[in-house]
Order: C-alpha cells, then structure tokens, then sequence
C-alpha cells in the first residue's frame, strides 16, 4: 500500500500493470516496443526491468499473432495483457477475437478458456497521423463473449485494469488516449478493484440523464457543470463497461431524469450509442418524456488533424441536444 | 548477379508404395510391434472414418471431412506425442485425435453440431477442432511460448493444409517460433488440395518445406505415406523441440482420397486417373505388404482386428445416439464464466422457447 | 434479354454475375474455388469456362489477400467483385476492409476509388458446422465509407448485385444461404438493376411496420400474413441496403403505422436493428404509440447446429413482439 | 538427418564506407551524370527532411518520419521506375516520393494532417502514404495482377520495413507474386529497427531476403546506403519484373539514422555507439568521397546546389503556409462518390459547428 503522488491515466495504468504482475504470476504483459521502450504512450514503462523479459515481452510486429498467441497462451493457463500500438491497428486481430478470443468457453463448455486483456489506446484529438484517432469501440460490443471495458480517469483506469487482469473471460480494455496525461489523481496502489460490469455515476441529477465513456467523459462533465450554472441538475453516467451493459444503472436513471442524451465519439451509425439508446427506449419508453438524444462523430471518416476538431463532439454540441429535449 | 537463391530440400522416404524398404533405413523399420501398432490404428481411423461418412449421409451428422489417405501422418503424431504436449489440430485429424485419446464419440457428436465433442475427457489439455483456416497456428506458439516462459519441457504439436500455407498466420506463427526459439512442431498435411484448389495454385515453390527458411527454423519434406519416415523425422523433430533446440516444419506429401467433405463432389474438379494414382500410393497398402512380408501380419489378424475394430466404432456409435440432447440454456451458461446481468432475462426467454419447440415436436 | 426458368437465388447471383462480366470488361471475378469448382455453393458456376481464367480467378487461400488485391486492383479501374467463401472467413479481410477499401475515396479526395464488391454467404440455418452461420452485418454497417446489401428472393439479388457491381464504391454483399436454394422465382437476364440505398416495401400495411433483411424476410413475411388473417395489416420492409440507410422510407411507414417491429437474425446487442431503432425513435417519437421491439438472435455464440433453431427468430417470436406492443 | 536447410544469400555491395570501389563493378560505376543525379537527390531529400523535422519542432506540422540516411534507396527506385509504373510507398519515402513527383506542398501538406497532401498531381497513379505496417503490399499485388490482366507492361513497386516482414500480408503478398508470377518487385527498406525493436528481435533469419523462399520468388541482399549496388539491383528486378520474368525481393541494408518519428526519442533504446558507426557508413557521405575522387563533385558545387535546394524547399514550405485551408464539408464530400440521403443532414450540422468554430477563432 504504497502512496503516490498525483498521476496521469497513463501511469495509473503503468502501476495497474506492476502491481498485477508482482501479485499474479501468471501475468504476462506483450506487445510491440513494450520492453526497452517501455511502449510508445510509456505504459509499461521500467517494467521490463522489473520484472524481466520473460515476463515483458517485445513481440515481432504482427497484431494477429499477438492476439493469437495471447489466445494460446490464455489457455494454458497465463493471463496476457496485450498492448495493440493503437486501436487503429487492432484490426488484423479481430479474426482473433471473434473466433477464438471470444468463443473458446462457450466451444469446450469452459474446458478452455481465454483469460485475456488486449489494450488499446483509442480516440481522436491528439493531432495524430492517420489511423491513429479511431473509436471503433462499437464493434467489439457487438461480439458474444467479449468484455469491453474504457476508463475515464487515472483511478477508473486503475481500478477497472486490475479487474480487467482478474477477470475469467477476454476483455478488450480500451484507453483513451486524449486523456493520457491531460488529468492527474492522486491514488494510492493499493490494488483496489473497481467491479467490472457496472456503469459509474459521476454526478447525481435529476433533470437529464448524460450517458458518457472514455475521453467523451471530459466535455459531458464540462456540459454537465454548464447545465448545472443554468440550474439543471444533470446526472452524469460512466458506462466504463461497455459490454455487458448495466442497463438497470442506467434504466434507473431515465426513470428518474426522464431524459436522455448519449455522448460518444465513435460515427454515429451502429456506434454503441444505438444500443444504448434502442434499449433505454425499449425498457423505458413510459418514462420518456422526448426522444434520446445522440452526441457523436459523424458516418465519416475522422478526418486528418487539421480537422478532427469539427469532427469530435464539443460542450458545446451536448449543451444543444440537451436544450433540444428538455421542456 | 544470381537472384534467384537455390535451396533443394529433399523427400524423406524409406518405404516405396509396393512395401519395399529403401537400402539405408532407420532402426524403426524393424520394430514390428511399433510397425504394427500404426497399422492397426491407420486401419481403425479408417473404419471409423468410413462409419463417419456413413452417418453423414444417414443424417446422423452433418458435414464431415474425411481423412482417408492421411491416416500415417496422424497416428504417427498422436503416437509420439506425451500426455502432457499440448495437440493443436486443424479439422482433418481423427487419426490423431483418436490416438490422443478423443473419444469416438465425441469425435461424432462434435461433427453431429454439438459442443459435447469439444470435452476431451482423456486429453483435457488438446485444442478442439479449429475451422478458420490457420487460425490455430498462433495458438501453437502462444502455448510454446508459456511452456518456454514456465520452463516446462512439453512441446506444441499443429497441424493444418496445403491451402493453410497461403495464409499470412502461417507465416506470423512459424517466424515467431523461429525468432523465440519455441518448442514447437508444425505439420503440413500436404494432401495435394486444397478443396478443389491444387497445390500448385496455392505457391510458386517447389517444396512447402522450404517456407521454414522464411522464419530461420528447420523444414523438412518427408512420405507422408511412409509410417517409417513418418516415425524418424517426427521423432527427430519433436525431439529436438523438447531439447530446446528450435521449431520445425515438416511437410508431410500425401493425398486426400475422398472428397474434401461430405458437401463436396471433387470429380467436379480432379481427374479420376490422379486419384486412382494415388490409391496405389496410400499408407496402409504399403505397410500391409511390408508387415506380410516379415510375417509380422496375417489375413486372420486383420480379421480379427477389423471386426475389433467395428465393435468399438458401433459401440460408440450407440453411445451417440443415446446421448440425451444437450440443454438449451447451455449456449448462455458457458458463454463467460458468470451469466452478466443483461442475459438472465434473454436466457429466460430462450429457455422458453425451447421448451415450447419441445412440446411442438 | 433472355427468358430464363424459375431460378433460385444462388442461380440468380451467378446471372447477375455472368451479365456483368459480359458487359463490362472490367469486371473481374476471384476468389477461393470459384474458378473449376463454381464456389462451394455454386454461385460462380461456368463463369471460367465462358469468360476464362483471366476474369475468373482462384486465388491462393487468404481472406486478407483477397481484400487488399482487390483493393489494387480497383485503384486500377478495375471492378473486382470477390467472394468470400463464408462470412464466417471475413474477418482477416476487415483490416483492408476498413483501412483502405472504405477510405481510399476519402484518403486522396477521389484521386483513387475503389469499386469492389465483396460478396459472402451469411447466416444460419443450414446445419453447417461452426463458423459457418455467422450474421455480422452491423460491423460492416459502422464502416464510413461502406455499402453493405443483402437480398432477401432471387429478384433481388440479381437487380441488387447489378446495382453493387456499378457502384463506384466498396460493397459488402451479403447472401443469406439458408434462401440460396429455398425459394424460386421466374427472371429475365435483362440486365434490370434494382437501385441500392432505398428500402424495399414487400408488403402495405397501416397497423404496424415489420423490418427485416436477408433470411428473416421469409419469417417476417409469414408472420405478416398470419396477421392479416387476425385482421392486422402490417406492412414490411426489406431494408435491403444496410447501409446507407434510407431513413425516409422506414419513418414514413412509422409514422403512419405507429408501431414498429425489427427482425434480424444476428445478435441483439449492437446489432442493425439497434440503429433502425434508435433512429426512428429520434425522428419519429412522436409518432410512436409503443415502443420499438427488436425481435434477434440472442447475444451469444451461435450454438452448433443441433441448437441453431432456437437460436434463430421464429415467426412465433415476431407474432409475440407484434402482440405486445398492438392496442 | 539433416533438417535445417542451407541458404546462402550475399550482400551485393561495390562502394565502401569511405567512397572506394571494389574491383569488379557494374558500368554504372562509371556514369557520373547519373552519379551525380542521385547524389543530388540525397542530398535535396535529406535537406527537405531537415526542414520537415524543423517544421514539426515548430508546430507547423503533426509526427514526421525522416528517412534520414536511407535515402539512397529511395533515389534509386524513384528514378528508374518509369512514369506508367505504380509507386507503393510505406510512410518513410519522402525521398522516394520527391523523385516520382510528388510535390514537398503536398507532403508538407499530408504530414500536417491535411489530406490534399494525397493528391499527387504529378504522379496520379502512385498511391498515398501507408500507414498501418505492411497493408500496401497486397495492394501492390493487386495493381500487378491488374496490370497482367490486362497485358501492360508496367510494373508496381512496394516499399516496406524491416518490421513489416513480421506481419502475414508481406507472406501473402509475395507468394502470390510467386504463384501468379506478377510483375512486381518488393523493397525491404531494413533500417535496423522498428521503433525499439531491433531487427533481430524480428526474425531468426540470417537475412530478410531469403523470405522470398517462401513464395518462390528471386531474392537479393544489397547494401542499401550504395548508389552503385542499387542502381544495379533495382534496374535487374525492374527488368525482370517488366519482361514477365518474375517477381523480386530485395533487402536493402541501411541504418535508420534518425528518430523513430519526430513523436520518438530513439536515445531511450539504442547505443549511440551504433549511431555513430552507422553515420560513417550513410550514403551520402560515400559517394561525395567517390565523386570528388573522380573530380565529377566539388566545394562549389555543393554549395551552389544546397543553395538551390534551400530556395526549392523554402518556396515549397511558403506555399504550403499560405494555402487556404481545407472545406470543412470536404470529409463528407469525398467520402462517396455521391452523398448519401442520410448523410446530408448530417453535413449540414457539421458545416455550421465548422463555421461556428471558425467565427470563434
Ligand atoms: C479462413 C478460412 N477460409 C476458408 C475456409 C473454407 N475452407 C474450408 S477447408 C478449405 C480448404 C483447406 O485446404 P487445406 O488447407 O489444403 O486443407 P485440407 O482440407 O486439404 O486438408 C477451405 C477454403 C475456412 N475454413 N477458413
Ligand atoms: C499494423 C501496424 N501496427 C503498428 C503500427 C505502429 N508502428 C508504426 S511504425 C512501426 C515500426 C515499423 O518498423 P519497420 O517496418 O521496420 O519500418 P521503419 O519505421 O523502421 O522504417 C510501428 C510498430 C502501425 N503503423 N501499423
Ligand atoms: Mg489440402
Ligand atoms: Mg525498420
């Protein structure tokens, strides 16, 4: 139970990481430049030295063998955290993921298991080369079996990485890479877990409902604190878990507010705002007094940097759906 | 300037279709009770294989791949293996399998679309089937790879197609090994097809052997006809992935007798004199004559064998079909580890309505 | 203009194939086994012997490959409509799918294109094995930059695929194959496209709105007619073009139906129907006299095939989602 | 039994560190006016990545990454692949992409995040920037297969990294290259690293050049940092590609000189000891000594063409700042060939946020 200082996501994520491999042997962190270099957003940084490169493992460059060797290695037992450079480069995984990652329980009926984390930074807004910003979140959500976790602060990243490292079934634990080093906590490395498989209320209200994940978090809490000078309470959720929803958390707070706003980053079509809002609308449509709002980036492609401004959803464009739908 | 590089790996071969041994044969060639140990277990996979087929077409299962043809090259594998190796297997392995110990009737009820097949009661530790072309071979290094991290001298057996070495995770798992020196062992069922795609349309090279010169680890062309040559370079190879000394490919030439599964006619595609060809060439003719030839075997042992051989199949086949369907919730339950709240709901209505598809029929 | 028999729905995608070749030579035809074999299920059978091995291509056995040549090929100004043995395979292509077919228009502001079709058998229902009945359009459907089309009768298919093969844009083109062979239609080789991005009405009705795709088609309309003999006229849509999605046509219905029932067979969660239903929801709420139901497969693995008929929607659960929500 | 096959693949090298030439070289050796092209080349492309890096420094433009000491060849394959070619660049081609006609406007423009930096106006059928690793090779193989369809007798060309090889689309690509005998040629551009991961963390291989094993193609080895070795290995696989003879593998050996990218600090996990020996074996340095040996280079000569280049790239940098910016609707306009119905409202919302964010600023 050692005290730290303030930290960034990024290092909360560096400790998450130490701390799962000093207590779990059978913990295994890989990926492309996670050693010497310590990964390229320095999230495994000093571990390498720590705790050997038997255990912190530069792999050749090649996303599907790091997926599918993770995949073996799950099943003999090992719990591989694997780092994929960015989420735009995951995508060579996902056969991977979606046939064996994603299936190896149901198929042997838990003879086998796949006890994996595969991390990804994701997200727009750090002026990065192309390929580097995607939120493609939504299709993982989308795969039976699957775990999606994303945290939205140095001590969510914390807590719900360790969990993501207990957890018995694969989990895709997606870090927003915006948030990186733009927030510091100051957190203890106690190795508290925050449970999987919940959303996290981040500001109680009862006039509208923001429903939020990731680095999206930032401008619903900023939207949130604007609506709150104007005297409307939002309450503002966390998803954190993408999949499995905690529908209830959310259900209870519709029934409640009434109303409804989903802020995501991810293009609109199909992103897990439509599930989010489809299933609100299902199992709460008496309570709704309008119709759920989305908040998200356009059916495009995020354009190059100069332009992912106007492609990423603002304050200010939460502040507009929330004044669309309220009386 | 030279560039095209020469590389010339040869054909390991002892004993030639007629069931003559070659001049300088490994000590192997007279171990009558190994030689006859894979006879009579190429001889069962085929009876079983036969049975399978027959299921298929009674509607007792489904589709179903034959391994008819390529029996040596599996009973050779499931021979050498130890209990604690792990058996990464692609779709066309009942040969193996059996001998790891896969119970016949989850080899049916597997390919009768049921999840009960994956159980591996007797050899826990083997990958089921894989279906994704290649996908399996990364499992194969991933599970080399914690074998090597833990220090354990078990080794990782996988096998796939000729059609398999086109895809790039062949490549990715075959570099990998090489690079981290794993203890692994990867088998080509070179079987000539590829459904109706010919080897030669597959690669431009001469052997599928050489592709281990691409990850820097061995590559061995080797009869995969031949029990003999079978039984020395798999020895050789897993050996050597015990001792730490590095991976190995081995491309092991044969041919796939029957269709490519019960859903395919290949005379849609192949000549009828290439497959007769090679029905002059297939493992358990050859080593029948050779086994004869040193009255290692006789016309009443195989009788005897084979009617040993159908008592076991149908014993297994009425186990099969006496297994009582498995639930319907079953495909919710073993989906994570605990049932996430979102799903108790859909899991009560599933149940319901196979309950009601139940009372229907 | 040739007079043809009754053909079934894989008999109509080889003509519409046949036609394309014939009257664009830049039309090109590959894939695993099309050439001798005529594809697994038949679907490109005679094409090498009418139009040579040239434009009717084997390839070596790699999904991915097959994606990123067709890629080159259509920067070429070719027109490569490659298949996909199964949608179960597809997922090693989704790397090219996603990096360079959907963008490449986008990338170079439309210095280079690519028009290819890439087509694949989906769905369940045919007691194949694993891997074999697998219906993931909404991955596709989140991609900017993509069309994704399936049809639902033998008509369809031939005028769709027509339509895909013209497209100056990537197509994923779905065929339901548990219809491949099912249903029979009389059809003329005349070359006739049926326009993508529009929903098709197969049914008018003014108490309720059915929308289905693909295979589910056939549940849905039967559905349909045991309704009309309770006296309840629903009309159905087949959206046909997934993506994009004509809105317009589905929330006119809405609006004079007032209720509206989505089918499909793919898993629930982040499935199609989840954007039809948010979407509508959002555009047409006050139009909703109950809320939207979604009748799926289960987010689960597709169990093997002895369970498969519990898994897929039966036309007892849309009669049951369409009783809950009427008057 | 012998199971690790030999290959032997030499490193194709005439100019030494120091500028002297080796005894037998190709009549290239002796073309100054062509020397003295490529050395100009080096020498513009590496003064223009200078002022990339600077223009990053200062905020101008997003990540770069400099191809500082592997310029040589980039030269070489931007100027013998003829105008009807194909160019499939990686992301580390600048010098490369100069050649073939590629504005610095645009590459200035591309690296700072503007995608009109992808409209090679020069050079319309090369194609974009690659950036995720190893993607464009299968591309290369489908122009090449378009090319062969329709009988032209132009070739592609695709550049990649050392890293790249690691990754299954590089196998997939080649061996199709081998069994469809397409008219391409693959450059491993091998710098030594992929980021932090040296190049022997990669793969056990001896060379990358014998992966061409694999698919059946030609393979050759060359010192990349050696004009003369160059020019003859790229103009023999040009040619053997061009006459339908075959696809060719080249590794050219090189160091990466400079950062990973701009976003990279490559003193975290590399000697400088390494940097050093390898900036006394750069390209640019060698054939300066053999040009002015020769007396075809000297003092005033460099320093009339830095001036020149200076002036080229000054005037590129001052167009590309005084471009107007980009249509913010443009990300919707060119996303298909039409805009779909339900996307219009879409672009409407985005074009009045743009506007709005513009009246704020
Ligand atoms: C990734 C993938 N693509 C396509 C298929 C469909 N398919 C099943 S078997 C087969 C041919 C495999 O040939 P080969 O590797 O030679 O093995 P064989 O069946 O001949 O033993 C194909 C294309 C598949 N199962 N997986
Ligand atoms: C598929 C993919 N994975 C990871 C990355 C991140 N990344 C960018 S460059 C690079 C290293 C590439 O090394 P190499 O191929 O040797 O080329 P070099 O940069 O050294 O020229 C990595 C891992 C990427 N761009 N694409
Ligand atoms: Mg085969
Ligand atoms: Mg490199």
């Amino acid at each position: 139970m050692e005290k730290t200082h303030e930290i960034t996501l990024v290092e909360a994520i560096n400790l998450a990481l130490a701390h799962a491999l000093e207590h779990n042997p059978d913990v295994v962190v890989l990926g492309e430049d996670v050693g010497a270099n310590g990964g390229v957003f320095r999230a495994t940084v000093h571990l390498r030295e720590v705790f050997g490169s038997r255990r912190v493992i530069d792999t050749p460059l090649a996303e599907n063998l790091i997926a599918g060797m993770s995949v073996g290695m799950a099943m003999q037992g090992l719990r591989p955290v694997a780092e994929i450079q960015f989420m735009g480069f995951i995508f060579s995984a996902l056969e991977q993921i979606i046939d064996h990652a994603s299936r190896m329980r149901h198929r042997t009926r838990g003879r086998l298991t796949c006890p994996l984390v595969l991390r990804a930074p994701y997200g727009g807004g750090i002026h990065a080369p192309e390929h580097h910003s995607e939120s493609m979140e939504a299709l993982f959500c989308h795969i039976p079996g699957l775990r999606v976790v994303t945290p939205s602060s140095p001590t969510r990243a914390y807590g719900l990485l360790l969990s993501a490292i207990d957890c018995p079934d694969p989990v895709i634990f997606l870090e927003p890479n915006r948030l990186y080093r733009s927030v510091k906590h100051r957190l203890f490395d106690d190795g508290k877990r925050i449970p999987l498989d919940r959303c996290l209320t981040s500001r109680v209200g009862s006039d509208i409902t923001l429903i939020s994940w990731g680095s999206m978090m930032q401008e619903t809490m900023l939207a949130a604190e604007q609506l709150a000078q104007q005297g409307i309470e939002a309450e503002v959720i966390d998803v954190a878990t993408l999949k499995p929803l905690d529908t209830e958390t959310l259900l209870a707070s519709i029934k409640k507010t009434h109303r409804c706003v989903i802020i995501h980053e991810a293009a609109r079509s199909g992103g897990w705002g439509a599930e989010i809002s489809a299933r609100l609308m299902e199992q709460g449509f008496d309570y709704l007094s309008a119709p759920i709002q989305r908040v998200t980036g356009a059916d495009t492609i995020m354009p190059y940097y100069q332009k992912e401004n106007i492609y990423l959803p603002s304050v200010e464009d939460i502040l507009a759906a929330v004044r669309k739908i309220l009386p | 300037m030279t560039i095209t590089p020469a590389v010339h790996i040869p054909l390991i071969s002892y004993l030639t279709a007629d069931g003559q041994l070659a001049d300088s044969s490994p000590k192997c060639a007279q171990d009558f009770d190994q030689l006859k140990h894979y006879y009579k277990n190429i001889q069962l996979s085929r009876l079983f294989d036969k049975k399978m087929i027959a299921l298929q077409r009674t509607g007792n299962i489904g589709t179903y791949p034959s391994c008819l043809g390529q029996e040596a090259i599996g009973c050779v594998i499931g021979s050498l293996l130890q209990a604690e190796d792990v058996f990464v297997p692609y779709y066309r392995d009942t040969a193996t399998q059996l001998l790891r110990g896969v119970q016949m009737e989850e080899i049916i009820a597997y390919w009768g679309g049921d999840e009960r097949g994956n159980h591996f009661q007797n050899n826990p530790q083997d990958l089921p089937w894989c279906v994704p072309i290649a996908t399996q071979l990364t499992h194969a290094a991933g599970i080399a790879t914690a074998f090597k991290i833990r220090k354990q001298d078990h080794i990782a057996l996988v096998t796939c197609g000729d059609g398999a070495t086109s895809r790039g995770d062949f490549y990715e798992a075959l570099n990998v090994a090489g690079v981290w020196n794993l203890p692994l062992v990867v088998v080509i069922n070179n079987n000539q097809w590829a459904i109706s795609t010919p080897r030669r349309m597959q690669s431009a090279t001469t052997t599928l052997a050489q592709k281990a010169l691409a990850a820097g680890i061995s590559g061995i062309r080797v009869d995969g006809n031949d029990i003999i040559a079978l039984h020395e370079v798999l020895t050789t190879a897993i050996d050597q992935a015990r001792a730490h000394k590095g991976a190995t490919l081995i491309e092991a030439v044969t041919y796939r007798l029957g269709d490519h599964t019960t859903a395919d006619d290949a005379s849609r595609y192949r000549e009828k004199a290439e497959v007769e060809k090679a029905w002059q060439e297939e493992p358990l003719r050859r080593l029948n004559h050779y086994l004869r030839k040193f009255q290692a075997w006789d016309d009443e042992q195989e009788k005897n064998w084979q009617q040993a051989c159908e008592e076991k199949i149908q014993t297994a086949v009425n186990n099969y079909l006496a297994m009582p369907p498995q639930a319907a919730e079953d495909f919710f339950d073993y989906l994570y580890a605990e049932l996430p709240a979102e799903l108790i709901a859909q899991k009560q209505a599933f149940c319901l309505k196979a309950a009601d598809q139940l009372t229907k029929n």
